[in-house]
């Protein structure tokens, strides 16, 4: 339904690193939004723990050229970089699937089938930002929480590889909206889980090809740069840099 | 007339040799008569009969067909379910390239197979006078000769040092 | 010894290239030597020391070329080194005079190392190529001179001292030593035959050189294990100055450009290009030099069988670094697949595919061709083709960037090449110096194959011993002698 | 000086002498053989237990976790797709290159190479997620919803060439068995002679038919090289075309692991063969000549192979990136790795190839077991450290770095792999004979010797 859409929106997430105080609001609004299966101590202590949005936390040191025995920790700081897929224009997980389980639709979105997916974990391997999530056991739920499964969610189960999809499903209803109202979607339409439930608006989520949208303004930023850039993955997700005295440390992550 | 089979069994290859030169001389050419042995030995060392094979054909011919079909399925697949994966082009020819390769060999080589198989006249159900010894060792002289010549065939294998010497019923 | 027939036959047969195909069976007969050593050793004497007309006009052609091209090289030398385009070209040759006649004695190495009889005609003639290894080491000297210091940009050399010039000198001077070397004791029994059979300057030179070689077991022992030796040092040593060239003339040049196969892959057209040339010059030897009756199809046939599976691996090599970048997608790989496949040396990369792999597999693959000598010739001649065009691409190319992003060589992700360098295409003066650089290979080639015998005299005897003919119930058959 | 055993006097000493001494198992087996092959059974029964309990439970029960998405299967898969290829170097190329010393070895060898490919063909799919469900993996079947395989993934790549390999390999060993199956049918009685009836398929041995075998052999040798290298380079491609991993991401990969395939496969078909030989009393056919000849022979590949796995470290550590040298300073300075690397570099190479320039290890039979036995180790570890660590240090995002062990699931696979291939081989050896009987005699044939001087030199004729 979506695809006599024109012209078809591109779904673009800006982070603002500057904003973001690690506070985790965003990761438990997508475990409640997405039936994201429960962290216990003993799959996290796995580390196969699902995090479709997770906050990387890196320790930055006052000078990036010392060893650590050298820090003065008095002066280290944390910085947060709020982690999600990619949506890469050329996602490096998607040519790897032998079954097509994940590929590139018409919105820029890098979409996974469960239906298909037979759990190579190929794509996981392939992917630069690690924000692929395996199943490696049958997802359970405590009785009293499965009342709270999202409906609109599929639960995946076991075997099968899983990920953002920029909740998807309000994408859809957003569209649905849209066209309802015969208009093109415009800000407000789509709020993914993580961007509603941010205190601090360091998430924005919108339609990049729309000239009036808040993502379009702020993609041109001057802060603005995108992951891992160098190696040609085309992430549909904006990073603004965060603004201190250590800019130099962004190189950390390149 | 009715031709039937003489088949002698010689200790060495020599004596076949000798029986088999003698056989000429009784004016029977070099294709009423095969030699059978229990290993191979080199091209023309019995002055035998070697017509053609044409074994060379079958590997490009199968080649050729392995090649079009995985072309078609490759091309055809990724055409039929046009979806994007990591900015890649639907007809993606390195990739197909592979498969396409595969395919091209794999057909070779099974037509090669068939090729040997129908070549060497095989599978032969029939398969005629046969001596056990010949996979000891011993050398066979399979003869091809009209009904009214076989005692004097059986006579020069045996005068050539045949240790055996049978014929059809 | 079980199914012994009749003696051994004693037929003799005076061998011309043609004539085992007359031989009555239908099935193929390699040729077996069986005229006396002393006719051996004259004939190959007499032709190794005739010059005839032509012989001399071509001599004096190349030399003249090489002498031009030196002219030019002074005047464009004026100007300085500062610039890699207008040395690009002298690259290129020298390049293509490595990867062919420098590389040929590795033909003789490996053969003689798997002890194969057909190629015993064969193996001085890719020997005598090295002495075109003198020519090159002259080209080369300007050309590291032209290379920047490996201090601040990503080299293999990471932080060695005095690299890459140091290294890059001493390699190829070890690697042209190691094939003059390999030439000489290969050749010192035959210099003991000039010395005792030769006339005028060679009888002299060759007493100089073969000095005191009567041919006691020791001696012979000596050579052979020599000869093992160093064809074991050779080789190892041509693969690492192949990786060495090829990562500090070309990966180092072009930013971002990592590609751990490329050493190999040129190190590999290296080897085709080898055989290439010594089926080229024992053709040459068989139509023109008057060594009839000592060169036969078999090595033709022998030979072509290698080329074809190098010819193979070429592409394979190639094919195999391509799929890595192809599919990775990373901005300096497609730039790099622009530059040297997609867009702006285009022209001779398909000249390379069409002459290094499609006319060799396509020819080569049906068995009557390889088994005739003038098939085999015409693939070597597209290979040695198909090289010039490809050097042509790797090193112009290379230096084209290296002027276009001097800035950039010390970056890890250079990124895409800004914009994607035009074409760099030869001038006269380019084209005079590569003409300079073939015409001094050349002419010292043929000045070489006049002194040392192309036809090594005590292998072909030696082969003699070898391969006799005996009978086998009712046919003919050769009968291959294994000493170890 | 080669050591050539006289057979016997007249053909008929020879060839039922052969017969006898090759078909040993096939006819009368000993008690020894069923015990081995029981106890392999065992370790195999084990092994199959562990794989239910893994579908049954899910992949949670290996060590495997997010980054180190691939672990021991895949490491296996590798390993054993690199074994098998030892059979068609071996035979394809000593036949092209007709070493007459190649005779005995080919069958073992290509023997080893199926059973080997069966095996490895088995942990890509055991290690899906959802391994009943991977029949679309592979095969375009659905027309209905018109859904098929991804083309450009190498995963399809792979089946495509496995599958290639494993028939062109099967149909290689079948034809050259057929002259054989002949011979047992002559020397068996009752149900087995009427099977090898059918098997034979009436083969009796006239000019026609081994002109035929010996020109198929040459053929077919030709014609499955090019798959073979094809096959272990696409294996490679599963790894060289992750451009997130850039340990994997290397040009080099695919003749590195050919090369490093030929290297562990050939010490596998030498190790194979002296026990065989041991087990099966083919002193006279497995002599000192055939094992220092495959010595020589892995000299040169081991050293081959080298090269490569030293270019392979140049080229990616030369550009000094940071998640690069994170990767090898772990590779080479963090335990266990380390360690994993120091036994790997040592067996794999610095051990076995210096004793191989000793004649006298090459041509002791106890030398090259142990020698051989040592490379796979090294080899086995070196695709345990070209996957795991790769994945374990991906990018520069270093908050997910990770390490990996395995579960006793997985390496109670891992043994079971190689308890499996052994029976399979006994198994076999049961039914065919595991050196070509023809191919021996016909060496007896061509063998010959010629003085020169007071010398008697060994020859052989040839037909070309």
């Amino acid at each position: 339904m979506a695809i006599e859409r024109k012209p078809e929106p591109k779904w673009t997430l800006v982070v603002d690193a500057d904003r973001c105080s690690g506070c985790q609001a965003c990761v438990v609004a997508c475990q409640a939004e997405n039936n994201v299966p429960l962290n216990t101590d003993a799959i996290f202590n796995q580390k196969r723990a699902h995090e479709w949005i997770r906050i990387e936390r890196y320790w930055v040191s006052d000078d990036p050229e010392k060893r650590p025995d050298e820090i003065d920790f008095s002066k280290v700081k944390a910085k947060f970089l709020p982690l999600m897929c990619q949506q890469c224009e050329n996602a490096p997980c998607e040519p790897v699937c032998p079954v097509y389980a994940t590929y590139h639709n018409d919105q820029g979105l890098n979409v996974q089938v469960y239906n298909r997916c037979i759990g190579t974990r190929y794509c996981a391997n392939n992917c630069n930002y690690q924000v692929r999530f395996f199943n490696f056991w049958e997802p359970v739920w405590p009785e009293t929480l499965r009342n709270q499964l999202n409906p609109d969610v599929t639960v995946r189960s076991r075997g099968i590889m899983e990920k953002c999809t920029f909740c998807v499903q309000r994408i859809r209803r957003g569209i649905r909206t849209a066209i309802r109202e015969d208009r093109d979607v415009r800000d407000g339409d789509v709020t993914p889980a993580c961007v509603q439930s941010c205190p601090t608006g360091a998430l924005t989520f919108g339609n990049i090809k729309d000239e009036k949208s808040a993502v379009h303004k702020l993609a041109e930023d001057a802060r603005h740069y995108r992951l891992l850039e160098e190696q040609g993955t085309g992430p549909n997700v904006v990073y603004l840099k965060k603004v201190d005295t250590h800019a130099a440390e962004d190189k950390g992550h390149e | 007339m009715a031709k039937k089979q003489v088949l002698g069994v010689f200790k060495t290859a020599d004596n076949a040799v000798m029986a088999v030169d003698r056989l000429n001389e009784a004016g029977f050419t070099n294709k009423d008569w095969t030699v059978l042995t229990g290993s191979p030995y080199p091209e023309g060392a019995f002055g035998e009969w070697m017509p053609k094979h044409r074994l060379y054909a079958f590997p490009f011919f199968g080649a050729i067909v392995g090649f079009t079909v995985a072309i078609l399925v490759t091309a055809g697949t990724s055409v039929a379910n046009p979806l994007v994966t990591g900015g890649k082009p639907i007809i993606a020819v390195p990739a197909m390239a592979v498969i396409v390769y595969e395919g091209t060999m794999l057909g070779a080589i099974l037509m090669t197979i068939i090729g040997v198989i129908f070549e060497s006249r095989l599978p032969r159900p029939l398969m005629g006078l046969y001596d056990e010894r010949i996979t000891e060792g011993y050398v066979g002289i399979d003869l091809n000769c009209p009904e009214d010549r076989i005692n004097a065939a059986e006579m020069v294998m045996r005068q050539s040092g045949a240790v055996d010497v049978k014929h059809q019923k | 010894m079980r199914r012994k027939t009749k003696a051994m036959s004693s037929t003799t047969h005076n061998t011309h290239a043609a004539h085992h195909e007359a031989e009555g069976e239908h099935h193929y007969q390699p040729q077996v030597l069986t005229m006396p050593h002393a006719q051996v050793t004259q004939d190959i004497l007499r032709a190794s020391s005739t010059m005839g007309r032509t012989y001399k006009l071509a001599l004096a052609l190349f030399g003249g070329l090489f002498i031009a091209g030196f002219a030019v090289f002074i005047v464009r030398a004026r100007d300085g080194f500062d610039t890699f385009t207008s040395w690009a070209y002298l690259m290129a040759t020298f390049g293509f005079i490595f990867t062919t006649a420098m590389s040929a004695p590795i033909f003789s190495v490996t053969q003689r190392m798997v002890r194969s009889h057909w190629r015993r005609p064969m193996g001085r003639s890719a020997e005598v190529l090295s002495v075109a290894g003198i020519v090159g080491a002259l080209m080369f000297i300007p050309l590291v001179l032209l290379l920047p210091n490996a201090d601040n940009r990503k080299t293999i050399w990471m932080t060695f001292p005095g690299a890459p010039h140091v290294y890059e000198l001493a390699a190829l001077i070890g690697i042209v030593a190691l094939g003059l070397a390999i030439l000489y004791v290969s050749a010192i029994p035959d210099l003991a035959a000039i010395r005792d059979h030769g006339t005028g300057w060679r009888k002299s030179l060759a007493r100089r050189l073969a000095s005191s070689f009567r041919g006691t077991p020791r001696e012979w022992k000596g050579i052979k294990a020599m000869l093992m030796v160093l064809g074991v040092l050779y080789f190892l040593f041509l693969i690492g100055v192949h990786t060495m060239i090829a990562s500090d003339f070309a990966l180092s040049l072009v930013p971002g450009w990592k590609d751990a196969i490329f050493p190999a892959w040129h190190a590999i057209s290296g080897l085709q290009s080898a055989v290439a040339c010594t089926i080229l010059v024992t053709f040459l030897l068989y139509k023109f030099g008057g060594y009839k009756d000592y060169i036969s199809v078999d090595q033709f046939w022998g030979a072509s069988k290698i080329m074809l599976a190098l010819s193979l691996l070429w592409m394979y090599f190639w094919l195999s670094g391509f799929m890595i970048f192809w599919y990775g997608r990373q901005p300096v790989e497609l730039a790099v697949i622009k530059l040297f496949f997609a867009e702006s040396y285009r022209f001779p990369w398909a000249m390379a595919v069409c002459l290094n792999f499609a006319v060799p597999f396509l020819l080569l693959i049906w068995n009557a061709a390889r088994k005739s000598m003038i098939a085999p010739t015409i693939v070597s001649c597209s290979i040695l083709l198909g090289t010039f065009f490809d050097r042509i691409r790797i090193y112009v190319g290379s230096f084209t960037v290296a002027d276009v992003r001097a800035d950039a060589l010390h970056e890890l992700h250079a990124g895409p090449l800004l914009e994607n360098p035009p074409p760099h295409l030869p001038g006269t003066a380019d084209v005079f110096m590569i003409l300079g650089g073939l015409g001094g290979a050349l002419f010292i080639i043929m000045l070489a194959i006049k002194f040392f015998p192309p036809i090594s005299i005590w292998e072909v005897t030696e082969g003699m011993l070898y391969r006799r003919k005996r009978r086998f119930l009712k046919r003919e058959i050769m009968v291959m002698g294994k000493p170890d | 000086m080669q050591d050539r055993v006289v057979l016997g006097k007249t053909p008929q000493e020879v060839d039922s002498r052969i017969n006898r001494e090759l078909l040993t198992n096939v006819l009368y087996t000993e008690r020894r053989y069923w015990m081995i092959v029981g106890f392999l059974a065992l370790v195999v029964a084990l092994a199959g237990g562990a794989i239910g309990y893994m579908i049954n439970q899910g992949i949670g029960v290996t060590g495997l976790h997010r980054p180190v998405f691939w672990g021991f299967m895949i490491t296996n898969f590798v390993f054993w797709v690199g074994i098998s290829h030892a059979g068609v170097m071996l035979s394809a190329i000593l036949r092209l290159a007709q070493a007459e010393w190649r005779r005995p070895a080919t069958r073992a060898a290509e023997i080893v190479t199926v059973f080997a490919l069966m095996t490895a063909i088995l942990f890509p799919i055991l290690h899906s997620g959802r391994p009943w469900r991977t029949m679309y993996w592979a095969f375009p079947y659905d027309f209905a919803r018109g859904i098929f395989p991804n083309v450009r993934s190498p995963l399809v790549w792979d089946p495509t060439a496995i599958t290639t390999y494993l028939t062109s390999s099967i149909m290689f060993v079948v034809v050259a068995l057929i002259p054989d199956f002949a011979v047992m049918r002559d020397r068996t009685k009752g149900v087995a002679k009427a099977i090898y009836r059918v098997l034979a398929m009436g083969w009796r041995g006239t000019p026609r038919q081994w002109r035929l075998q010996i020109v198929a052999g040459f053929l077919l040798s030709a014609l499955i090289l090019p798959v073979f290298v094809s096959v272990h380079s696409i294996v490679s491609w599963d790894f060289g075309v992750a451009q997130s991993v850039e340990a994997w991401h290397s040009t080099v990969f695919a003749p590195y692991f050919v090369i490093g395939a030929v290297h562990s496969g050939v010490s596998a078909v030498v190790t194979v063969m002296i026990i065989l030989r041991w087990l099966f009393h083919w002193e006279n056919y497995i002599t000192k000549d055939t094992i220092d000849s495959l010595g020589r022979l892995l000299i040169v590949v081991a050293t081959a192979w080298f090269f490569f796995f030293v270019i392979e470290i140049l080229f990616s550590i030369y550009t000094l990136e940071d998640a690069e040298l994170a990767l090898r300073r772990m590779q080479l300075w963090e335990s266990p790795y380390s360690w994993l690397f120091l036994t790997f570099i040592l067996t794999g190479y610095f051990i076995p190839v210096p004793l191989w320039l000793f004649k006298n290890v090459r041509r002791s039979f106890k030398w090259m077991l142990i020698t051989t036995i040592l490379v796979n180790i090294g080899m086995w570890i070196e695709r345990f450290l070209i996957i795991v660590p790769g994945l374990a240090r991906k990018q520069g995002l270093s908050f997910s770095w990770s390490t990996y062990h395995p579960s006793i699931i997985e390496v109670l696979m891992v043994i079971g792999s190689f308890a499996f291939v052994s029976m399979n081989i006994l198994l076999i050896s049961k039914v065919v004979p595991l050196i070509p009987l023809y191919d021996v005699k016909e060496g007896e044939i061509l063998k010959d010797e010629f003085k020169i001087g007071k010398a008697t030199i060994p020859a052989t004729m040839r037909e070309e």
